[in-house]
């Protein structure tokens, strides 16, 4: 059996470009000083369920408001583990072990004040009519309720009225759908007509295997999403004021 | 079911197995044979969505396409070629309309086998409609209009029927996106090993009734949705490492197509197929270099190392400068299986299986466990304990762990997070229990929140 | 024009020519070697005919498809990459299109290589605009803009610079109908010699000046003309046996811009290249089983034998299942350097160069003169009259038809036509004369009734 | 170096399917009785100028009328030429090459009978505007002269306009153009327009490297010709009657 010395035929590029410092290295800088806090946050990246919880009821032994918690303690670790993720660090599923977690969290912290927790706001996701493939609506669905989002999700294979409905009941500030073949994506396009009908003018970001941008580009309310990890940034920019026009200028992909 | 288990390797040495060559090769359509001493390009095409807007429309389309490869073929002079047709949704749901197709392109065929003397064969493989908008249902209604399907298509001119089968899916892809291995573990080793044992007892009596072949399945809804998820080398989707996992796990699933009657070729996107090989001696189809069209991978080469077929997955019909995509392609990858059977004329083959399969065996861990002394070896892994399906599968997921594991300590070269990841998985798989009954009981109780998982699927 | 031609072969021995490997290599770009011991994909795209519309959409275009092919190379692992930009009109015709274009390309380029490492060079082609709707103009006003055009590429980033002349071609279009040899000999090894001879001069005192490298010409408009007209083995608006000769006067006449001061790599639809390397020695682009996209042929593993880059011609940019088109050519031809580069590596070369020529040394008598072993003795018979170029032009025809029918009685099966064609051009050919001048003046004359054909663009 | 029998890699179908009979036997089967009209016959199979006036001036001596030859002798030489072309026996240089040496015999013809020559009819050929490939227009122009129709040739590079005015001025039967790049097609909507405009249905027979049936199909007088050789059927379709919806139906290519 023949061998060789690979380097003189290929180059493992993401060996090459690895930064020096471990994920832990780096989060261990980021880290908020606060030793309640820090714990918190750091449960959250590492991800562990029962950790965050047991490092939250700490925190309230030790004299801290558990809804305070949820911005101060859970969404900071988060945060760092979004940074992390978007410098190469770490890879996507740390990010959704982190963003369970810390939901996890922020449930133990609701029960505990007793109070309700103000969402950033609220979306809408679904996959598009026709397709049963939602790994895409998965992992967005968790992202965003990472960020302090509130998604109501609506499964798969969901027919345009329903799409229609549940905007018009939940107003959301954002509708998000995938698409994993070329043959169901023309829903996008009776979804954004139905919303321009009704005068509903939400931001509709399309992502999924089959799409895009020049496909989303022919819809006014349509943003093209290339990344999970992209779709909290567009929500994010919604809540900072942007409008449809100033959203697809900022996340337009040529 | 009381099938018959494979305990031991079909063949005694990894370096007995080469491209063209099987065990147990294949005769099929108008005389053509596979893994009998030569290789064939399996040439594999998507209609334009316009087509699928009606079923004479789509006859049409199927027909310029089998016209368009075959006069391809023998314009430049191939002597053979296998179609492949993965029917879209309506072809199945409608099994008539599966059946006209498969008539129509068979009968193209058979005018240039008759005019010119090209040998080739036809693979229809149906889609699998057993998928629901709540959650899969796999035994039910659409299980029969299933079988129906490949009943009308064996009996109206599908010489070979595959399927890619969806068996433990919605259990995976929650799994695989939180690098929880014993939920791959499970969903692949033991959903999905239930499912394909199911149902390719049935479809191996189609077959047989028909006297077609019942060629074989993919676990491309798992291990490759796990390929593609990882990416390329700079994506951070998934650790190549952890894909490395589903796909050993892929190898146990997919075989007991064969040992529920499945005899091959095992379909192109089983990237698994080296490792089935190994245990069944089956011929193989494979894709690489040949299938950019349909997606990228990490094993151009290596894929082509003991192929049987040489397949481009999946192309859309339409124009491009040099003819249309399907004799693009077909062009392409018969032109690679020239240079493969010509190496074996010359005395070659297995220089150029070695050279095939060097190029990647360390471009990449999921490579790397590929290269067929290293399938081999978890073929072997698998086989002693064959009548086990969790703990086959267990060994198959351990073993090709610690091939990357010595790989890395060689020529392998992984990057910090890749070593740490693989670490954190050795550790996991070697935590879970050896019993068979009580990893399904953890792993089934675990789903019972999980509102799109069915354990009646399974004959739970 | 006092040029110094070739009156003897680089290569002593045609055993001694290999892909990846060349007497005169090439170092360019950022780090890349051709011809040094290694080969590399050289990756062709046109742009979609609405980014045509402005010199911002065309921008934007190729910055897309810069990025796509480089981002590719770096997912998979590919140490090294050329891309070739082929101009659409407007680029050569507004000189400081191509110029940015070039520049942006360059950008991209170097930040892949800053950030990765990844070896890329860049090559231009400008289109020959010297047709004109009444005739060719070749140095004229259109002369001046081709060359301003070549300044502003090599001065704004374009490292290599080629072109696909057209001299001969509207004489060359009305004889190859016809089966006219004499024709044909005269508008590719006359007028073409004359016209690539003159605008390579030119081209190599610009890129000497602007320290890029003056590649090289190929017989596109001709020679490659007559490989289309043939088409496939079971076409006939043209006998292969008469193309064979249009392949054989390409070469003395695409030689002659290394002649002219031109050094490789040599462009990659010239098939002819094998040819003209055993005579000059210089790294030459080849192209066949990967540039299916763009063409068929009948040598697509063949055309891998000496060469050293690898490249798919030509493909629009646009959205496949596995990327953009760009992406999914670029990798598949990266993999087959990639096999041709673990072969050098592995000690195998030779023996892979003899399988690729033997795929198809007999599929069909283009590819028969093409094998490596039959293009030097091609070589050598237009290097024993170097410096006559009619004799060296009709010595390559006669040879060319002499390999033919001695490869005819032996393993190359020829047609009853094929046999009876080739008998006519062997006849027909050694009935012409073997004074230059009388064959310049013959035809000349039969010329001067061609309201196309002006002896002026020749220097006559 | 290598070798192999490429029997057991490859297969020459050209040589596995060619017919049993030469050429030349094929042809002597079909070759008129008569011998004047013999000898003009097969000169024209020889594609041999000079045998052609020859047999023909020896046909004149022995009493045959110059302008019948036309019809009778070379059109008939042509005929046989051209069915061997159709049935896979010849190639098409030596269908052109009789083309050339018969124009030559007609030429002969009228100069010797000094009367006009009926053309069968007449057609306008062109190439588009931005395009000046013209191998497929050369062709095509010669066949159909060899069909015995009058071509006006415009040349490459034509604009519409120019087109049209050739159209007026010419009245056509047909007008074929062809195009070698998607970029210059659209050359052939324009020209459907203004005809259309003008109320002039003459069918436009389009072909060339770019040119696909769907493209053709858009346009109210379009034909799409795949084959330069399938031009001068079209033309004979036309004069036996054809209108523009019969054709399409004839000459569809699936
Ligand atoms: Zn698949
Ligand atoms: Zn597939
Ligand atoms: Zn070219």
């Amino acid at each position: 059996m023949i061998d060789i010395n690979p380097q003189r035929i290929l180059t493992r590029y993401n060996v090459k470009v690895e930064k020096e410092m471990t994920p832990e290295e780096v989060a261990e800088k980021l880290f908020p000083v606060e030793v309640n806090i820090r714990e918190v946050a750091k449960a959250v990246f590492e991800g562990d369920e029962d950790e965050v919880v047991e490092s939250i009821q700490n925190a309230i032994n030790n004299g801290l408001d558990p809804l305070s918690l949820i911005n101060n303690a859970l969404m900071v670790g988060m945060e760092i583990v979004s940074t992390l993720y978007d410098d190469g660090v770490l890879y996507l599923p740390d990010v959704i072990i982190s963003a369970q977690a810390m939901i996890e969290g922020i449930e133990y912290c609701k029960e505990r004040s007793g109070q309700e927790h103000e969402y950033k706001g609220k979306i809408v996701s679904y996959v598009v009519e026709g397709d049963i493939h939602d790994i895409g609506k998965k992992i967005v669905t968790v992202l965003l309720r990472a960020k302090g989002y509130e998604v109501v999700d609506l499964g798969k294979d969901v027919c345009v009225e329903e799409v229609i409905a549940a905007v018009k009941r939940e107003k959301p500030i954002m509708l998000t759908g995938t698409s994993l073949m070329t043959t169901t994506m023309v829903g996008f396009q009776d979804v954004n007509s139905r919303l321009l009908e009704s005068d509903i003018n939400v931001p509709v970001v399309c992502g999924g295997g089959a799409v895009t941008q020049d496909f989303v580009s022919q819809y006014e309310l349509g943003l093209y999403c290339e990344e999970a990890s992209d779709v909290p940034k567009i929500a994010d920019a919604i809540i900072n004021g942007l409008n449809i026009g100033q959203l697809m200028k900022e996340f337009h992909k040529h | 079911m009381s099938l018959k288990r494979y305990n031991k390797m079909a063949y005694d040495d990894f370096e007995d197995m080469v491209f063209g060559h099987s065990i147990y090769p294949i005769k099929t359509g108008f005389d053509l044979e596979i893994g009998a001493g030569y290789t064939s390009a399996e040439v594999n095409y998507a209609p334009r969505p316009a087509a699928g807007e009606s079923k004479e429309k789509l006859i049409t389309e199927y027909q310029k396409i089998t016209t368009d490869v075959l006069q391809r073929m023998v314009q430049v002079g191939f002597p053979s070629v296998v179609l492949e047709t993965e029917h879209v949704q309506q072809m199945t749901v409608n099994p008539s309309w599966g059946a006209e197709i498969a008539h129509e392109q068979k009968t193209i065929m058979e005018e240039f086998y008759d005019e010119y003397g090209i040998k080739c064969a036809l693979r229809h493989t149906p889609a699998d409609i057993r998928g629901g908008k709540e959650a899969l249902d796999l035994r039910g209604d659409s299980y029969c209009l299933l079988l129906e399907s490949f009943e009308e298509v064996a009996s109206n001119g599908a010489d070979m029927l595959s399927i890619e089968s969806l068996g433990g899916k919605s259990v995976f892809d929650s799994s695989i996106i939180r690098n929880d291995l014993s939920g791959v573990l499970f969903s692949i080793g033991i959903l999905g090993t239930l499912d394909v044992e199911f149902i390719w007892e049935d479809i191996s009596k189609i077959a047989k009734k028909h006297d077609v072949v019942a060629a074989g399945d993919t676990d491309c809804a798992q291990a490759n949705t796990a390929m593609f998820i990882a990416g390329g080398l700079l994506d951070r989707k998934l650790a190549h490492t952890l894909a490395v996992v589903a796909r050993a796990v892929s190898a146990p699933r997919s075989l007991a197509a064969y040992e529920a009657g499945a005899v091959g070729p095992g379909k192109d996107c089983g990237y698994e197929n080296t490792i089935i090989k190994a245990i069944a001696g089956v011929p193989i189809s494979q894709e690489g270099k040949g299938s950019t069209c349909a997606h990228s991978d990490v094993m151009g080469n290596l894929a082509m190392q003991c192929c049987d077929l040489w397949s481009n997955e999946s192309v859309e019909y339409r124009g491009e400068f040099g003819g249309t995509s399907v004799q693009c392609w077909g062009e392409t990858l018969s032109y690679d299986c020239s240079m493969m059977n010509t190496a074996i004329e010359a005395g070659y083959a297995k220089v150029f299986r070695d050279v095939f399969m060097v190029s990647d065996r360390y471009r990449d861990p999921q490579a790397f466990i590929l290269a067929f002394d290293n399938a081999y070896r978890i073929g072997e892994s698998i086989v002693k304990d064959g009548n086990d399906i969790y703990l086959r599968a267990k060994n198959a997921a351990i073993e090709a762990c610690n091939i990357v594991d010595e790989g890395s300590r060689g020529q392998l070269e992984l990057s910090r997070f890749e070593k740490a990841s693989l670490a954190k998985a050795i550790k996991s798989l070697h935590s879970l229990t050896d019993e068979k009954d009580v990893f399904i009981e953890e792993n089934l109780n675990k789903l019972s929140t999980m509102e799109s998982f069915r354990p009646e699927n399974y004959g739970y």
